[in-house]
């Protein structure tokens, strides 16, 4: 039970789904350009998650082999509704400057597979507990990147203007790769560090 | 003649200049999965071209009725996504009982190859274009071969950096993504100044 | 295959020890006849050639073989070749060399009975002829025998096997077993010496030695002189020799070449592989070097199986042109030995 | 005498040319193009160059640091700095400067493992990503003679750049002597085509670089221009637009000849300077750019593996081509008896004979522990423990 809760807070940072398990890389490198995007992303990762690891751990079992990812992605198409009514509110713009990449999310690795291959084998509290560490650690990347890319690019922070833009390429997906790929190194360097202490009180003790 | 051409030239376009991967950035992940196993690489950009041709011929007609609503932003995906799953049990269907002995090999990795980001991006970027029907199957096929293109690439580069002497906090995911990135940057030279939608 | 191979041309650095006379240490020479009857040298026949060079105990530089079973084993008649070897084109020897210069006749006369035992239909010295740095001429002739120029890129000596017409028989016996065949036959004495060249850029008096077999290199060093401490010493061939740490207990053998002493060993330096692929280009097998030494770096045996990591002969041309100072060729020869390791264990 | 004896592997002589000589001649060599900047452009051109270096050193040697490496003297990164500014047009802000170096070292060299692992030319990643960043100030050229203030915001004239004509499909204004001299506006170093040129065949001269790479570079690509001419008027007067303008004599000279990213052999880098001939004419006639080579060379970068192992599989070939032959003569005549006698055949293949073998050459006997001081075994898994969880839920 530990065990399980461990693992599932490891979402968080330690497995992150972006930078460790390398999973949502595109949409965050394309489409969290700015912080309001983050947010959008943010809260569409929020709907096409948690419910559709609650579906899978409850009906997902019932549901014919063949058929389930299916259901699955029929599911958090559905689950886009909520979402985008929800992001609306962040800004009259942001269906356009977030384009098509929150509606991609619907379809990313996370609802499709991550739903069949773990949440269909744990109980539905767990399905959701764990769906909100992965949420959170998706969220946690996508806004510190977003609120790089938005101040590098255009000296802004939700739009706010608070300098003047100090490297406009950092909007470009490319920037969105490389800084992601530094992200993830920092997260590895972190690790190791955390690895060696452990070690060094297992060594103590 | 000017219709061949139109969709060539699409097609050509979508395959370097706004190449699935390395400007549009759609499937990554998937792609990181397909670079571990080079010999399925093919298969699947077969699949990709095959799911997205028939999809895009059927959503086609659906997108110009539902793209003057004032929901287009999410009925269009949800739109695409209801569409591929109908072309998805109808592979299954049809696999299932034509191909049975195929089944094993092709009905299993079906469900990842149809629902990716890559296959809904190739649909919704021309639908919110408005591109008219030969330039959407030449885009689709254009940016599904670019997958395979890049897929391939990708492996080879990352095969290369085994022998690199890569500091340890970079192996693994984060090399690889400023590998992406950087070959991502090339490309972008092709682009040229406008920044992309 | 030869347009990948480009070869290297090494720096032969043999001035000043080829055109200075060979230096005997005589002190420490004992004299031993080897019994031999005595018999006018025209009138030796054949079998008793083969017994003097057996009595008198010589052994081939060349290859370290005993001079008597080669000449025993192989009759060449009709079409044979029969090669001098005194090639020399690792820098700074030329111990081989200086036998053909400075003493022609004793050379010419043991290759008169050798001539004798082989009956070749062909006879010829082989000397290196690229020797860019100085403007000495080798002889065209050494006695009645024509000198044939060996030229062309390091390792030359194998490219002495090319001049052999194919299919014909040939031996190859090296210049210094000549010149002790021909002692043993005029003076009836045993081999006890070899010819070594001692050279290196602390050695005072630089110059190709006649030692009794068995000398230490410290003592041969102290016949020389030496400027300065050396950092490194080298017991063989600058290529492919090894280096020593105790030149007091290192003795010399019939097969050593030559002992180098250096001022600076190149030992510190190293930089990372840049990958200007000049390994690739030296190679005379034509492997992809710059590919291997990766592999070998990162354990791969598999792959170097794949790249023919076992044709590498060990000539140490890679190691020579690298510019980063790599020992390329001391790791391709251990992953070899690894992969033959890995073979009998049914590892691999 | 035996106090100072060191050990070393054989062999025991070495060349006398080593990496720190070849940097220092390429470094030497791009002094002049410094000095015709200076000559057209006033001193902040040396200074430019001077930021550029000492960045790139600098940066490097804290990258190391970051890494808990020890910092190697090491010339490859000044050379880097150096190369940029040239890119660059003389009026650029030092921050540009600055910018390219910083991508060029954290970016392209560091994360792969330092000087020797870079899969891509720093200097072309480096300029590329400050040309797509800031192109309102990459491409936008000072007339020639007048002197730039060193520091502060330049007030120079901007004269319009053959190159950027040439992509407009106008004929630029200036004459062939003009562009080969160097005093039509453009990149800092790569107008003065007869300097560069004049530096790269020292370079040639000295063996830094490889006159094949350049030569198969610069050949096709004229021939395109020959063939494809962009601007009207004689075929010739194109080509030599075409050739002299942006930076293609500089990339070929400069860039394209990095040895860590070009093929190894000989007929590797015939092939890869065709290939990027024809990419770099591509790039440039589409391209949104006017000058595309740096973009071309990154992507060509990419190939230059493959072409190593076209020749390897070649050589490979060369070298069993013996027990190749025999096994497709086993094979054909296999073939015939089944056809003639219709008769189960037991196929042998004999065992590959080795071509001609050379002579071993014998290494005076290397003890096993000598031969290297063993190293610690790396690891070079690419997927390490997260990513197999990672492989566990993809797996379907």
């Amino acid at each position: 039970m530990k065990s399980e809760l461990k693992e599932s807070l490891g979402y968080i940072f330690f497995k992150n789904p972006v930078l460790v398990l390398g999973l949502i890389i595109g949409h965050l490198a394309a489409g969290d350009t700015n912080l309001q995007n983050a947010a959008a992303l943010s809260i569409t990762f929020f709907f096409v998650t948690v419910p559709v690891m609650l579906f899978a751990s409850t009906i997902g079992k019932k549901i014919p082999a063949g058929f389930n990812l299916v259901c699955y992605a029929l599911f958090s198409a559905a689950m886009l509704v909520p979402a985008y009514s929800l992001s609306g509110s962040i800004s009259a713009t942001i269906f356009d400057s977030s384009g098509i990449y929150p509606a991609l999310l619907a379809v990313s690795t996370v609802p499709i597979i991550y739903s069949s291959k773990i949440a269909e084998k744990q109980t539905p509290i767990k399905a959701i507990f764990s769906g909100l560490c992965i949420t959170a650690g998706f969220i946690i990347t996508a806004v510190i990147l977003g609120a790089a890319r938005e101040f590098l690019g255009s000296g802004s922070l939700w739009g706010f203007k608070l300098a003047d833009a100090i490297y406009p390429a950092a909007k470009l997906p490319f920037w969105g790769f490389i800084l992601l790929g530094f992200m993830a190194a920092i997260v590895n360097w972190i690790k190791e560090i955390f690895k060696k202490s452990e070690k060094g009180e297992e060594e103590g003790a | 003649m000017s219709y061949i051409f139109q969709f060539l030239t699409m097609m050509l376009t979508a395959l370097f200049v706004e190449n699935i991967i390395f400007t549009r950035a759609l499937g990554t992940s998937w792609m990181f999965y397909l670079t571990k196993r080079p010999g399925e690489i093919i298969k699947y950009t077969l699949l990709l071209t095959g799911v997205t041709t028939v999809s895009g011929l059927i959503g086609y007609p659906l997108n110009g009725i539902l793209h003057g609503s004032a929901m287009r932003h999410v009925l269009v995906p949800v739109m695409y996504i209801a569409v591929m799953a109908v072309v998805y049990i109808a592979a299954y269907l049809l696999i299932k009982k034509f191909l049975p002995e195929k089944f094993e090999n092709l009905g299993i990795n079906l469900g990842t190859a149809v629902f990716n980001c890559a296959a809904l991006g190739t649909l919704l970027i021309p639908a919110n274009a408005r591109f008219d029907l030969i330039t959407t199957l030449g885009y689709g096929i254009g940016m599904s071969l670019g997958f395979g293109f890049a897929a391939i690439v990708v492996a080879y580069g990352l095969t290369r950096l085994e022998y690199c002497r890569v500091p340890k906090i970079f192996r693994g995911i984060p090399i690889a993504l400023i590998y992406l990135g950087l070959l991502s940057l090339a490309f972008y030279g092709l682009v040229g100044h406008q920044l992309p939608t | 295959m030869s347009f990948f191979v480009k070869g290297i041309f090494l720096e032969q650095k043999k001035e000043p020890m080829l055109t200075r006379s060979t230096l005997v240490m005589r002190q420490e020479f004992e004299y031993f006849d080897c019994n031999f009857p005595d018999v006018a040298i025209d009138e030796l026949s054949r079998e008793q050639i083969i017994e003097l060079a057996r009595l008198a105990e010589i052994v081939d530089e060349s290859d370290g073989k005993m001079l008597w079973e080669k000449l025993e084993k192989s009759n060449l008649g009709e079409g044979g070749t029969f090669i001098v070897d005194a090639v020399d084109d690792e820098p700074y020897i030329s111990s081989q060399m200086s036998i053909g210069i400075h003493q022609p006749e004793k050379l010419a006369l043991g290759i008169e009975l050798c001539e004798r035992v082989l009956s070749p239909e062909k006879t010829y010295i082989a000397m290196y002829r690229h020797i860019l740095d100085s403007n000495f001429g080798i002889p065209k002739k050494i006695g009645k025998y024509h000198v044939k120029k060996i030229g062309g890129r390091y390792p030359a000596e194998s490219r002495v096997h090319r001049h052999i017409p194919k299919g014909k028989n040939s031996v190859i016996i090296g210049a210094c077993a000549m010149l002790h065949l021909a002692r043993a036959a005029e003076e009836s004495r045993k081999m006890t010496s070899c010819f070594i060249t001692v050279a290196g850029d602390v050695v005072k008096n630089p110059r190709n030695v006649e030692v009794p077999i068995g000398t230490t290199a410290e003592k041969i060093l102290e016949l020389c002189g030496l400027t300065e401490e050396p950092e490194a010493i080298i017991l063989g061939g600058s290529m492919t020799g090894r280096a020593i740490f105790e030149p007091e207990n290192e003795k010399v053998g019939p097969m050593t070449r030559g002992i180098i002493a250096l001022a600076r060993s190149y030992g510190t330096y190293s930089y990372t592989c840049i990958g200007c692929g000049r390994c690739d280009d030296a190679c005379p097998k034509a492997l992809s070097v710059c590919a291997m030494r990766k592999f070998a770096d990162a354990g791969k045996l598999d792959m170097l199986m794949q790249y023919d990591v076992s044709m590498c002969i060990g000539c140490g041309a890679c190691s020579y042109v690298c510019p980063s100072r790599i020992d390329i060729s001391a790791t391709l020869l251990k992953a070899k030995k690894q992969i033959e390791l890995a073979k009998k264990e049914g590892t691999l | 005498m035996k106090e100072k004896l060191m050990f070393q592997n054989a062999p025991h002589v070495r060349q006398s040319e080593s990496v720190v000589t070849m940097m220092t001649d390429v470094i030497v060599a791009l002094l002049p193009i410094y000095l015709m900047a200076f000559f057209y452009h006033g001193a902040r051109s040396l200074v430019l160059g001077l930021c550029g270096a000492l960045c790139c050193s600098v940066l490097s040697v804290l990258g190391a640091l970051l890494l808990r490496e020890k910092p190697v003297p090491d010339l490859t990164p000044i050379i880097t700095g150096l190369i940029i500014p040239l890119l660059l047009p003389a009026d650029i802000p030092y921050y540009v400067v600055i910018s390219a170096c910083a991508v060029a070292i954290f970016v392209v060299k560091i994360p792969f493992g330092g000087t020797g692992s870079n899969l891509f030319n720093p200097a072309a990643v480096g300029f590329a990503s400050v040309a797509i960043c800031w192109p309102e100030l990459v491409f936008r050229y000072p007339a020639t003679m007048q002197a730039i203030e060193i520091f502060g915001e330049s007030t120079a004239k901007i004269a319009q750049s053959p190159a950027y004509s040439l992509s407009l499909g106008a004929v630029p204004d200036y004459n062939v002597l003009d562009m080969l001299l160097g005093s039509a506006p453009g990149p800092m170093g790569a107008t003065n085509i007869l300097v560069v040129a004049a530096c790269g065949i020292f370079l040639i001269v000295k063996k830094a670089i490889n006159w094949i790479t350049p030569v198969s570079f610069i050949v096709p690509y004229a021939l395109l221009c020959l063939l494809f001419p962009r601007i009207g008027g004689s075929p010739f007067e194109a080509l030599c637009y075409e050739l002299f303008s942006g930076t293609v004599v500089f990339g070929a000279f400069f860039m394209l000849t990095e040895p860590v990213t070009s093929p190894k052999r000989d007929f590797g880098k015939l092939m890869a300077g065709i290939s990027s001939a024809i990419v770099v004419f591509l790039f440039r006639y589409f391209g949104g750019f006017e000058m595309g080579f740096a973009s071309a060379l990154i992507v060509m970068n990419v190939f230059s593996p493959i072409y190593d192992a076209i020749c390897e599989s070649v050589l490979h070939v060369s070298r069993h081509k013996e027990s190749f032959v025999a096994s497709i003569k086993e094979e054909t005549k296999l073939r015939k008896n089944k056809k003639e006698e219709e008769k189960p055949v037991i196929r042998v293949i004999e065992k590959a004979k080795e071509p001609e073998e050379l002579p071993e050459i014998k290494t005076e006997e290397i003890s096993e522990e000598e031969i290297l001081p063993e190293k610690e075994p790396e690891e070079i898994d690419l997927s390490e423990n997260s990513e197999e969880k990672e492989e566990e839920a993809l797996q379907l």
